[in-house]
């Protein structure tokens, strides 16, 4: 059957400690666009990152258009027509749009070893205009936001010529408008003749864009289905293994006194970012106030601002009424401030530190995990063993390296934290970026939970979804400023789609 | 202790100060010496090469302990060590090169040179070679006495010819450690002099001043004067104008120090060796008659006393 | 269903334990010695009455072990100094700096004040060697912070600056017009040498053991507190936490409210403290004088001491007791062997390279590779001029 | 997409006024320069400043500089740190003056070809081990710079015999028409090999960085290994290769030393200036055309430090007057420059599994 462009046979790889991929054969056709469905540490990335010759395989082969080939490394994987965009941007930050695409084909003047930029540029903006993925062949990437970080990653993959793309988690971070967009420029391409293999923790994505999906588990192809015969429900529950409930149960707020108050806050931008012009905002005890907005348009420096890593120039912040503007990050937290940062591979955690010492991270300077500038080690691991009980964190031990548990537990791990002692206000920042279906449930549960416990929950999520099942109202960030505060109940996809992407709809406040 | 009896089958020792026995400087000049003497004995000699100034009392206890006869330890940082072991090990002989002996000890002898009566004669040959009024100087360290003797010493003499002259001389700008032995810098402020109108260089630094005398050498026309030793036979670079080397004859002072233990003469205290100007090798043809006689009358005149260099007064 | 994992990594995780710091070690120095011997035979010196001399001159006997501790000593502290500073992510090369000016202030205070009981006069010695290098080495601490100057230039800048103002401190002065330095002795200036004079015998550190070991003094005994101390600050105390977490991850330290800056300055004055403390002890115990013939040299030893002792306090006393070993042994080598004492350099940076590079010593003895969690630990100081 | 475009031209706007800045303050200097060669402003204190003897020296002081910071782009830029060039430096000179030593017989010109190659085989050696430390034996980058240095200055000390002796050197060459401008001539245009060498290293690698394929790669495995390696690149190769190279860089501030400013060798004779050339790479902000400014800077201050010791300036403790370069590099730095930044993969071992 010439019309299978891509098969991995009985692949199995295993890492110190895990069997990522245990035997996996899949097929990919021409014109397929694949859906890849996996929890965390399922082995997804890892098996496509076999088929793109970054990982050796212990066992199993491949074939192209039928062949069996050697994918010793990238280069062959590229000379084969096989594109990637991996979970985590393979982006060069200081350099540009250009230069990060041309890298490693470059186009040269003549003999020489100079590079011809003209050249380059150009071919960059056939390409962006043939697909309808729109850059600056000329920014430099840590300038652009995400969404257009994303479409440079697909552009490379098309200046290699690609036929078979691998899009491993490419929705993460994007904006309804930005994954409709995805959305389309993939469907025309495997229109084209392309093929697709499209990972994502997302099921209405998968059941909108695939044509066929496969799932797996603990390194295994556990299933196959087909979108027309599947919902989320059954996705999820061939997934994980069990049912799932997507639609967290949750009673209707019941909004006390304001907790958090943030008047007209202002602050420039720093470099890469954007400024915040007159942000207003309250949060109530026992309420979910969502922060809807796209990556980039000031839920970093809000949110920063809040609990103090940032210092604002203009405006006011205030917790359970007292002005806290020119608090350290430890006043507030210690006033009961909790923190789910964004960026846990940055913020949340230190990757050698054990997961003891990390669930601690903010607090062992207090009693009693330390007495007198003395660390009590003894408390501080009962500490740990009681939340990863609580939290159900996946680990050996509660000595072992944060930095080697799978994605959705790190993030397990920081809830835990932040969520393991007495606060009033929580505030949650992407809470489950690229965490898989079970994660979330967990996750949202818990933050639920806290609500009903009368804490005031600021959440801010570029995932309307989380924004929708979660919040009790909902405010738009665009560019720095809120645009429009709406009822959740009131609220839907496309409203709050157009003002994400700053289209001044007139909304019911 | 101190004299006494001749001693047979001498066991002969030396510590270098911070380098090496055949660097090219007083530590090869003594180690010379010491040679020389163990050869006319016919005995062993045997050196330590110290590594870093903490180590000097611990490399003079090596020999100390071994029971060396003479124990000859180079350069006045070595001064105190010295004094130190001496009292330790009072049947034991110490030969300290350019160590002042505040008092006498019975069984140390400081030999000592006046370095700015050598630093003066070459002042007097410089300045009477310079075409241009103008002549420069390369040196160690003023943290080391005798380099600031040779200074002091060359700045008197030239001036004792020309009363206006100018000169153009400076210290390394470095530790003490790195002082001696920075060939480039020494090499860069010869040259640095040069640009700065001066045609003569006289340098005194060890290895930072044999740097300035090999740069002065590969320029057109210019004089150089070497230090210590007859730089004429250790620095085959600087032959192209190498004049002369303001020699302080350690070679010859440590030999006659063994020599005076080996036949029980030997005293402590301080001893004078002999300072002044080298031969002047190829440049004797080069040079007017006159300027040697007067170079010879006041060498002549800085021994017998009846002239002072005004150093140190 | 992660119980057969666990096990397995349980397990290798005992082995490395176990095996890993005994074994891969003594391999190491075996291998460098046999290489630095090759390199002997090869400009045809004969390694074995060398490293005999060498074991004499190390080991052999009180006065040998004597000289291997006074060497050792200084080496301890300065190799502390470089190793806490590498656990806040700093790379301290300006030990040197701080281990003079360290020397120039106790020597001050042991020579300038008089007339008070030892047991004021010593602490108040040692207090202000410690002094003097904290405020040197937090100088580039602050300048990090606060202007974000890499502290990697302005320790290496101070270093100069330091060895030039101690320099000045004990100049003599008298010709070319210049005026003698604060700390010079009147009587040494007088004949044109340049040291202070020398400290009284209040603030002079006693010997250790004066009939069995020669001239080893209490300053040993500090640095060998040290240790344990600097130990107990990194592993135990909550400020320790705070330097390991700013020195594994600043952002992580901020978001967990830690006063980095602080952190920062502070590690840096604790790390020049420590050096600073080197030049006293040395001064205070040992050579009764400061003089410019006694330079920093010390400093930099202490970063392949700490390197060796793979950041770690005990490792730390260990290379340097090892290195104490190797340069007191040095002098005796040369003397018995005729053999050239710079080889011990030689094979002091094999046995860096070895000890440093247990893949290096697994390849050359065809041990199983592994990852283990003790590679990664390195990996903070690896992570360089971090910016 | 509005901000961050304006955000992207800020970001070229200020690299814009940089280079004019530059520019302008380049021009004022020669001008500077060239009257006080000319006129009676040279006797002042001008003449100190900016008289011939000082920027000579300047050059003279900074070359070695230059080889080193550029070797520690070459190294660092492609994400091996480079701790060790003061080692490689001296394995250069000594590898130098080896062969040096040894060819006298040699017609001068060839000995001195040797020479350098030499120099070069020696460095390179260097740098690979220390590359093949780094990359296949995944040993700390800073532990392997460091011993490095040690072993360079131990065997080149314990190998060295001092009487090996060399004649002769690279001497100057002046250039035919540039020699004969007014100070830039005799300054610029009338040096030895190597110092051209240097000059011409620091603005081809800034070229070449920048504008060849060889550069993107090389800035690119040094920022993000993992998105080279994706598209194709061959990371630890070219961390071999550059890493290589630099140490032959770095050897060529050695030869310098011995082949074209002193003529002889000396154990550890570099006195630190590999640490300074660190100092000078991060100052220059891993640019060459930054090293090589800063390598300049470094050099005048210590051109005009000593200038002002020859000027005989008695009131000022000489100690103090020494400190002027380091002082003047601290505070610049502290002043001007502010943050540099490391390429950000530094330091890190890049493998796949
Ligand atoms: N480089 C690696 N070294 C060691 N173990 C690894 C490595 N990469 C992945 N693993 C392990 O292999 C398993 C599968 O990882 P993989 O990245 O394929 O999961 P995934 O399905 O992509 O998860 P996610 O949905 O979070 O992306 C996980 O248990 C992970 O811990
Ligand atoms: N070198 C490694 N050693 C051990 N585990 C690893 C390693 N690299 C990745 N992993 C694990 O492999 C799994 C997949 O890695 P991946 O890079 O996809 O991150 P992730 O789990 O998807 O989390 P996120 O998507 O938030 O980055 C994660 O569980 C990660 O912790
Ligand atoms: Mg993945
Ligand atoms: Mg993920």
């Amino acid at each position: 059957m010439t019309d299978i462009v891509l098969e991995a046979r009985h692949i199995t790889k295993a890492f110190p400690g895990v069997v990522a991929n245990d035997d996996v054969s899949l097929s990919l056709h021409r014109g397929e666009i694949l859906a890849l469905l996996g929890e965390n540490g399922a082995g997804k990335s890892t098996l496509m990152n076999v088929v793109y010759g970054l990982y050796r395989a212990d066992q199993g082969e491949i074939l192209i258009e039928g062949e069996p080939v050697q994918l010793s490394s990238p280069r062959d994987a590229i000379r084969l027509g096989i594109g990637m965009v991996h979970q985590h941007f393979q982006l060069v930050q200081p350099m540009t749009v250009t230069e990060n695409i041309l890298l490693g084909s470059e186009i040269t003047l003549g003999r020489t070893p100079f590079l011809d930029f003209e050249a380059g540029r150009q071919r960059v903006r056939e390409l962006s205009v043939r697909y309808g993925l729109s850059v600056n062949p000329d920014d430099v990437i840590e300038h652009i936001p995400v969404g257009v970080q994303q479409r440079v990653e697909i552009l490379k993959a098309l200046y290699r010529q690609a036929r078979i793309l691998i899009l491993d988690e490419p929705t993460a971070v994007l904006t309804p408008q930005e994954i409709q967009d995805l959305f389309r420029v993939m469907r025309e391409l495997a229109r084209g003749g392309h093929s697709i293999i499209f990972i994502t923790h997302k099921l209405r994505e998968v059941l909108e864009v695939a044509h066929r999906i496969v799932a797996m588990r603990q390194g295994r192809v556990v299933g196959e289905s087909l979108p027309e015969s599947s919902t989320q429900a059954t996705l999820a529950e061939m997934m994980v293994g069990r049912k799932v409930i997507l639609q967290v149960p949750k009673g209707p707020a019941h909004a006390d006194q304001v907790v958090l108050e943030v008047r007209d806050l202002s602050m420039s931008a720093t470099r890469g970012g954007v400024a915040l012009k007159d942000v207003s905002l309250e949060v109530h005890a026992g309420e979910i106030l969502g922060v809807a907005g796209v990556q980039g348009n000031g839920q970093t420096e809000l949110v920063e601002a809040i609990t103090g890593l940032r210092h604002v120039q203009s405006g006011a912040i205030s917790m359970n009424g007292s002005n806290v503007t020119a608090w350290s990050p430890r006043q507030r937290s210690s006033m009961g401030m909790a923190y789910i940062p964004e960026d846990r591979h940055r913020f949340g955690m230190v990757g050698s530190y054990s997961v003891a010492e990390n669930l601690v991270l903010n607090t062992y300077h207090l009693e009693p995990y330390s007495r007198r500038g003395v660390r009590d080690d003894a408390a501080i691991r009962d500490h740990a063993e009681q939340l990863v009980q609580a939290f159900d964190i996946r680990t050996p031990t509660v000595d072992t390296a944060a930095g080697s548990l799978s994605g959705g537990n790190q993030q397990k791990l920081v809830v835990a934290r932040e969520l393991g002692r007495e606060v009033s206000l929580l505030v949650a920042s992407q809470p489950t970026r690229g965490v898989d279906v079970g994660s979330i449930e967990f996750i949202h549960r818990q933050i639920v939970a806290q609500r009903d416990r009368g804490i005031a929950v600021l959440l801010v999520s570029a995932e309307l979804d989380e924004i929708l099942t979660l919040s009790d109202r909902i405010a738009v960030l665009y560019e720095g400023e809120i645009i429009a505060t709406v009822e959740a109940s009131q609220a839907t996809r496309e409203q709050l789609g157009l003002l994400m992407a700053g289209v001044r709809a007139p909304l019911n406040a | 202790a101190g004299g006494g009896t001749a001693k047979e089958g001498l066991k002969i020792g030396l510590v270098t100060d911070v380098g090496r026995v055949n660097d090219r400087t007083f530590n090869q000049s003594a180690w010379e010496g010491v040679q020389d003497a163990a050869a006319e004995l016919g005995v062993e000699a045997k050196y330590i090469e110290t590594k870093a100034a903490t180590d000097y009392l611990d490399n003079i206890r090596q020999f100390a302990e071994e029971d060396y006869d003479v124990i000859v330890t180079v350069g006045y940082a070595l001064g105190e060590a010295t004094l130190e072991m001496a009292a330790e090990y009072p049947e034991t002989m110490f030969i300290g090169v350019d160590q002042f002996q505040a008092e006498t000890v019975a069984n140390v002898a400081g030999l000592v040179f006046r370095e700015d009566q050598a630093g003066y004669l070459a002042g007097v040959l410089a300045a009477s070679l310079t075409q241009t009024d103008t002549i420069g100087g390369v040196f160690g360290t003023d943290l080391i006495p005798a380099v600031v003797a040779f200074r002091e010493g060359y700045e008197l003499g030239a001036k004792s010819v020309k009363p206006d002259i100018n000169i153009i001389s400076a210290y390394h700008p470095g530790e003490i450690a790195q002082a001696f032995t920075d060939p480039e810098w020494g090499a860069a402020t010869a040259a640095q002099a040069i640009d700065g109108g001066a045609d003569v260089i006289f340098a005194a630094g060890g290895q930072t001043g044999n740097g300035a005398l090999e740069e002065t050498a590969t320029h057109e026309g210019f004089y150089c004067i070497g230090v210590d030793t007859d730089q004429w036979d250790t620095l085959p670079g600087a032959h192209p104008c190498l004049v002369a080397s303001a020699v302080k004859t350690v070679r010859k002072g440590v030999y006659e120090l063994i020599m005076s233990v080996a036949d029980g003469t030997f005293e402590g205290g301080q001893v004078y060796g002999e300072a002044g100007l080298s031969d002047f090798h190829d440049f004797a043809d080069k040079l007017p008659e006159e300027l040697k006689t007067k170079l010879a009358e006041i060498a002549q005149g800085l021994v017998d006393g009846s002239l002072s260099t005004g150093y140190g007064q | 269903m992660a119980d057969p994992l666990d096990q397995r990594t349980r397990f290798s995780r005992w082995l490395v334990r176990l095996a890993h710091p005994l074994v891969s070690p003594a391999l190491a120095l075996v291998t460098a010695f046999a290489v630095g011997a090759v390199t002997m035979l090869l400009s045809g010196d004969n390694p074995l009455t060398a490293y005999w001399g060498l074991l004499q001159g190390a080991f052999g006997g009180l006065d040998a072990l004597s000289r291997t501790l006074r060497t050792a000593t200084p080496y301890i502290l300065t190799g502390l100094s470089v190793a806490f500073a590498f656990k806040a992510g700093l790379f301290n090369i300006g030990a040197s700096g701080q281990f003079l000016m360290g020397t120039a202030a106790s020597v001050a205070v042991g020579v300038l004040v008089k007339g008070v009981p030892a047991f004021i006069h010593l602490p108040l010695a040692l207090l202000a060697g410690f002094a003097g290098g904290a405020l040197w080495g937090a100088i580039p601490g602050v300048l990090k912070v606060w202007r974000g100057a890499h502290e990697v230039i302005t320790t290496i800048m101070l270093n100069y600056i330091a060895s030039l103002f101690t320099s000045w401190l004990v100049y003599a002065g008298g010709t070319q017009g210049q005026q003698p330095g604060p700390l010079s002795d009147p009587a040494a200036a007088a004949q044109g040498i340049s040291q202070t004079g020398t400290i009284l015998p209040t603030a002079k550190l006693p010997e250790l053991l004066p009939d069995v070991l020669t001239r080893v003094h209490w300053g040993l005994v500090i640095a060998l507190v040290a240790v344990p101390v600097i130990w107990w600050i990194l592993k135990r105390s909550t400020f320790g936490f705070e330097v390991r977490t700013v020195g594994e991850n600043m952002s992580a330290a901020r978001y967990a409210g830690m006063r980095v800056n602080w952190t920062i300055v502070l590690s840096m004055a604790i790390a020049g403290g420590l050096a600073g403390l080197a030049g006293t002890v040395e001064c205070l115990g040992l050579h009764g004088r400061f003089a410019p013939e006694f330079t920093g040299s010390a400093g930099f030893e202490g970063i392949t001491v700490a390197l060796l002792g793979r950041t770690e306090p005990v490792g730390v006393l260990l290379s340097a007791v090892f290195m104490g070993g190797l340069y007191g042994g040095a002098a005796k080598m040369q003397f018995e062997s005729g053999v050239r004492s710079e080889i011990i350099q030689v094979v002091q940076a094999l046995v860096l390279v070895m000890v440093a590079a247990p893949e290096l010593v697994r390849v050359v003895y065809r041990m199983r590779a592994r990852r283990s969690e003790e590679d990664t630990a390195e990996s903070k100081l690896a992570t360089g001029w971090g910016g | 997409m509005a901000p961050v475009e304006t955000t992207a031209r800020r970001a070229s706007a200020g690299v814009l006024r940089r280079r004019w800045i530059t520019a302008g303050l380049t021009l004022l200097l020669l001008a500077i320069v060239i009257l006080v060669d000319r006129t009676s402003l040279g006797d002042g204190p001008l003449g100190i400043l900016f008289g011939i003897g000082v920027l000579r020296f300047t050059l003279r002081a900074a070359v070695p500089l230059i080889f080193g910071a550029l070797s520690g782009i070459l190294c660092e830029r492609s994400g091996i740190i480079n701790i060790g060039i003061e080692g490689m430096m001296l394995a250069g000179a000594f590898g130098a003056f080896a062969v040096k030593s040894h060819t006298g017989q040699l017609p001068l010109p060839l000995s001195l070809a040797l020479s350098t190659l030499s120099a070069c085989a020696m460095g390179s050696a260097m740098g690979y081990l220390h590359a093949l430390l780094s990359i296949r034996f995944r040993m700390n980058q800073i532990i392997s710079g460091t011993a490095i240095i040690v072993l360079a200055t131990g065997l080149s000390t314990y190998l060295f015999d001092p009487d090996w002796l060399s004649r002769g050197k690279f001497s100057d060459i002046a250039i035919p028409v540039l020699a004969r401008i007014p100070v830039i001539g005799e300054v610029l245009f009338t040096n030895g090999l190597l110092t051209y060498l240097a000059l011409a290293m620091a603005i081809a690698l800034h070229f070449l960085l920048f504008r060849s394929r060889w550069g993107l790669r090389t800035r690119a495995i040094g920022e993000h290994p993992r998105a080279a390696d994706t598209m194709g690149v061959n990371v630890n190769r070219w961390r071999y290769i550059n890493t290589t190279i630099g140490g032959a860089v770095a050897a060529l501030g050695g030869a310098f030393l011995v082949l074209e400013a002193v003529g002889q060798f000396k154990e550890s004779m570099t006195a630190g200036r590999g640490f300074i050339s660190l100092a000078a790479m991060i100052f220059g902000n891993w640019s060459p055309l930054g090293a090589l400014g800063a390598s300049t800077l470094f050099g005048y201050t210590q051109a005009l430090q000593n200038q002002l010791l020859l000027s005989g300036i008695t009131r000022v403790p000489r100690f103090f007057i020494s400190m002027l370069p380091y002082v003047t590099t601290i505070v610049v730095l502290a002043s001007v420059v502010g943050r540099t930044r490391a390429p950000a993969a530094e330091g890190e071992v890049y493998e796949t599994e």
